[in-house]
């Protein structure tokens, strides 16, 4: 385990990262596709796009539109599969010493747990859990809004898999708090929050007395959710004892500070690194030098005083 | 002998902007250094407060200017339109595969904005001694950028050379021509008809897809499109894999 | 009942308004305070500042804060209370040709009906039940968040009340559409959707080495809603036969027209009547003239055709 | 004889702008007809693409041009110090009570750009030829607006004036000049010194209040104090029933 040497070290129960910056799950590819623009081993981590146990192809039609405040994206979890990830992705992230954390998703419990069995054997050290899939059994309704069938899945994973389990929260819910307790019970190691909002939006042409509709339902993500986002964490960190990593809308070093004063003990950023490709690392050194320019011994101070 | 940026993402500085049509507009943007870039590349500029990039074809490409040939359509395109001389532009690039250039007789088929990356080509070709003709459709004569050499005119309205579409004539072109290998931009509804009449006369297509984009890169997943590949139906993304596709690859929602 | 005569006259189920454009409750006070600004007769309706049975001073400390897509309040439902609102203001209100619904807010049951049997008795042409109140019965659950209690709660005031009867729905719930379905079931005239989405900001001050916060949690309102409120109306208008009113982050006469294809029969500007002290009548204006300028007969076809 | 504005909100035109200390700027808008407007009564500014307009004090009224005095602080007022001669301005206003103005003699007390309705006041005052001394504290020399005429400064850094905090003085200064009012502007800890100051020696006091507000014209009541009315608490809106409070009323949290 890695000697904490740089101030922006950060240990999240167990789980040691250069620093709190991390890149959020289906913003950031597999594995290294912004070495174009940064240098992706500064990062604290990268959280790959969800993963599945087979391929999946994904949604039809429009997949992405902007909106005021952000996107919607309706991707519909298209992914390489966790076999194509292992064997394509997994030995050149190793080999770069870049930091990355596998984001699991499964339409049963059963492919979960075939899931993070694989993660086990393979000795992947962290895994997030995105529980905003469909529950195919239990119809539309998704694993993350029912804090039973989320108790059940974390509960069933935590029994494979060792590593450092991380449960992505959806804000779609009534009570967020109930559904991260749940987590929590189940044996997580730590909360991430939030997924996207669900949101939709349709952009309409009139022709000739006709309108041409776009219709997109999807996750709506960017600095629009902000709100929602520090309100998720504000009231998380209220009940849970395990860390939180503070996820929406993040765009500046205010906006880390404010995640952090909410009571988040990393971030990820997501939507933003569409906007400025090199957005991660800037902030990384940014953050390091507001922690020396004021004066803090280092990121655990900065956190500290944030959260007084 | 160019050099290739490393890191994709550059402050570069507005060197001149200049109205070229009635609708638009030619930016050409210093690096400070030059980069090399395929015909059919794009770059993708950040616009003032938007979330999303806005992605362009390269219209041209000499030392260490890159020059983009854009319509005014909404916020992102008014606001580079809005642009003077000497200030910054957030530029990241070049992207995509750009056209796989083939030593064959070449028809360029182009359609109103979508005549950007089709000049750029031409002009390849041309120093590259490859014999070829650029066509292309618009509304009319205003819609005309002052910055392109066109071998044939077709306008709506008749305005100025061939009256009608230019897809109204493309079979005879075809074989009055005898391109061994088309390239087209411009609106699906031409691009589907290049690819189609290229399967027709078993003639080469090479079309330049376009897509909403976020990343740019291939990695968010939202530019996809179908194509044919090793017989099966496979995803592409029209930023990465694209935005040039064989035409008889793609297959049409 | 007026006969309908302009072509923005809109019929929603029995409610008759001038036209479809109102303005959202606590946006725009009780009475004609907007006189300064604009004729709000012109307005289809203005609705009501929440009343509740008794003057309420609302929350201390701060109450709004500027996010970067919206505001956030956290005004804690201040009003002067019934019988002032009736004595000072429905007067008024009555007397100057002004369209009002009374946004009504209450800690249990009984009170609503209390404040419908009020409603009923002064013949109040339309109330909006203000849900998102937290329900004193049930510990900090809001009414609007649990269906059952919602049921309940509607069809109490529906024995009272047999003016137009709208229940406002809250977005910070798993679903959204059984909710409706429950006021719907309960004997709802119509919803309106939506009420502001739980968010919170934190604003940091660094002032040697300690950091002043000003934390806010309450309703996050302005244009950053919109794809949440859009996706509402949408899903709602899947499963409810009722007229929807939709709300959130409307700014502009695009905004109208996307809520009219999502579904929406009618809509309430809110915030922006800060930013725009005219711009609900301006929206008026400006709607009339796009059906004028692209020929379409009256509001009626336009709705028709951006639902087709 | 002025007009009064009937509907409060108007597209005025920016008739000058300069910067008039380090960090303070003084913006004149052309409305292009006059309207009475009391000092203390402010306007609000609707700020490029920010949910929320910014209040502002009046600090000038003649003829058909209304001058604010601002110092930069964040987005909106980097906005209004963007703008240039001619560029229009989006204003709503005159809201609030304003002083009300006493023909007594009067101490103006004015603190960093709270110095803005107090040399309105003033101004107004020796119009009504009713005596007055304006004395204001700022951080040192180099904050003081060139556009104020000021009786008496203080200066925490001692750069012009006298050295230390204008409330360092205040008591000395009652005994002094024995005003029968006391008006004030400032940050808070200068109000709630006036106001108590004013309970101890029986002087009455009007002090202007600030407070984030939405809607300005009290019907968010997001911009509530507490007051003490008919011997109770009350809430009182900063914009309508304030900014002007008499200081024995205000409750301080
Ligand atoms: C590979 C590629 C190359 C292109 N080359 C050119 C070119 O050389 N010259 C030119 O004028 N235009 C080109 N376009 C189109 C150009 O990207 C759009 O005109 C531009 O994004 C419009 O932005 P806007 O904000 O002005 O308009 P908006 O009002 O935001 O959108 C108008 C339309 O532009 C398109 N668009 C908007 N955002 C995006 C986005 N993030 N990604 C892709 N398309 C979007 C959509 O079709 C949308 O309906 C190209 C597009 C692609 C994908
Ligand atoms: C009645 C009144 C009169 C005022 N008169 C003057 C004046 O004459 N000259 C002057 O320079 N300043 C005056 N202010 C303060 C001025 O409103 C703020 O400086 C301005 O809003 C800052 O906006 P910003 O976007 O630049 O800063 P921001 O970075 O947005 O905010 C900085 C601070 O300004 C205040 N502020 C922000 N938004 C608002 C809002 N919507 N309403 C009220 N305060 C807000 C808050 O305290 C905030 O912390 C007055 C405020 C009030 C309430
Ligand atoms: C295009 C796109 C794809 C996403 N894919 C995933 C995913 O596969 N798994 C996941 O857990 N979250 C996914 N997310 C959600 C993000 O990881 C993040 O939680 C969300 O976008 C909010 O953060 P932001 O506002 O910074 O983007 C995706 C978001 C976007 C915009
Ligand atoms: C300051 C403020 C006060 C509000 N008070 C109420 C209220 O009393 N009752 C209610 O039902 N909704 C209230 N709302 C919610 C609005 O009516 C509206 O549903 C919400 O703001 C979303 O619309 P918008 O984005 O257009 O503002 C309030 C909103 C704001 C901003
Ligand atoms: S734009 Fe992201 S994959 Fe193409
Ligand atoms: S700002 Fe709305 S009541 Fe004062």
């Amino acid at each position: 385990m890695a000697v904490i040497t740089d101030i922006l070290n950060t240990d999240l129960n167990g789980l040691i990262l250069k620093n709190p910056i991390m890149t959020a799950s289906g913003t950031y590819g597999y594995n290294s596709e912004y070495e174009d623009f940064i240098d992706v081993s500064n990062l604290g981590a990268i959280v790959t796009k969800a993963i599945s146990l087979r391929p999946r192809a994904g949604n039809k039609n429009i997949r992405i539109t902007e909106t005021k405040a952000g996107m919607i994206n309706s991707i519909g979890l298209e992914n390489v599969g966790i076999d194509k990830f292992l064997t394509d992705k997994l030995t050149v992230l190793k080999s770069k010493n870049i930091n990355f954390i596998v984001n699991i998703a499964g339409s049963t419990i059963d492919e979960y747990i075939e899931l993070s069995k694989i993660c086990e054997t393979r000795k992947i050290k962290a895994i997030e859990l995105n529980v905003s899939c469909p529950n195919v059994k239990s119809g539309c309704l998704e694993f993350g809004t029912d804090e039973n069938s989320l108790y059940e899945l974390v509960n069933s994973v935590r029994q494979e898999y060792k590593g450092f389990l991380i449960v992505k929260l959806t804000p779609n819910v009534t009570s967020v708090e109930k559904i991260g307790l749940a987590a929590q019970k189940a044996g997580a190691d730590a909360v991430s929050a939030i997924n996207t909002l669900k949101g939709s939006s349709i952009k309409l042409n009139l022709i000739n007395g006709k309108f041409q509709k776009t219709t997109i339902s999807g996750g709506y993500s960017g600095y629009g959710i902000k709100p929602v986002a520090i309100g998720a964490v504000l009231r998380l960190s209220k009940v849970l004892n395990i860390p939180i990593i503070g996820i929406g809308g993040i765009e500046t070093l205010e906006d880390i500070l404010e995640f952090f004063a909410a009571g988040a003990n990393a971030v990820q950023i997501g939507t933003a690194n569409f906007t400025h490709p090199d957005i991660a690392e800037k902030l990384v050194l940014e953050l390091k030098e507001y922690i020396i320019k004021n004066g803090f011994k280092d990121i655990n101070e900065l956190k500290k005083e944030l959260r007084a | 002998m160019t050099l290739t940026l490393t890191k994709k993402i550059h402050k570069a500085k507005v060197y001149n902007i200049e109205k070229v049509s009635v609708s638009s507009y030619l930016i050409e943007t210093d690096l400070g250094f030059p980069v090399d870039i395929l015909p059919g590349q794009f770059i993708s500029i950040y616009c003032d407060g938007l979330t999303l990039r806005r992605p362009f074809s390269v219209f041209s490409n000499s030392k260490n200017i890159i020059g983009i040939l854009f319509k005014e359509r909404g916020k992102g395109t008014n606001y580079i339109k809005s642009l003077r001389k000497g200030d910054f532009i957030d530029i990241a690039g070049p992207f995509g595969n750009g056209f796989d250039i083939k030593e064959s007789k070449s028809l360029l088929v182009g359609a109103g904005i979508g005549i950007a990356p089709m000049s750029f080509l031409k002009n390849t070709l041309d120093k590259m001694n490859i014999e070829n003709m650029l066509i292309s459709g618009f509304l009319n004569k205003s819609e005309i950028p002052s910055c392109v050499n066109l071998d044939k005119i077709y306008t709506d309205d008749g305005s100025i050379g061939e009256k009608g579409s230019v897809l109204n004539y493309l079979g005879q072109i075809i074989q009055d021509y005898n391109p061994e290998i088309i390239y087209a931009c411009g609106p699906s509804v031409v691009l589907k008809t290049v690819a189609d009449i290229g399967k027709t006369f078993d003639i080469k297509t090479q079309i330049a897809m376009e897509k909403v984009m976020a990343c740019g890169i291939g990695v968010c997943r939202g530019c996809v499109i179908n194509i044919m590949k090793d017989g099966k139906v496979a995803n592409a993304t029209v930023c990465k894999d694209g935005p040039v596709f064989d035409g008889s690859e793609v297959i049409w929602l």
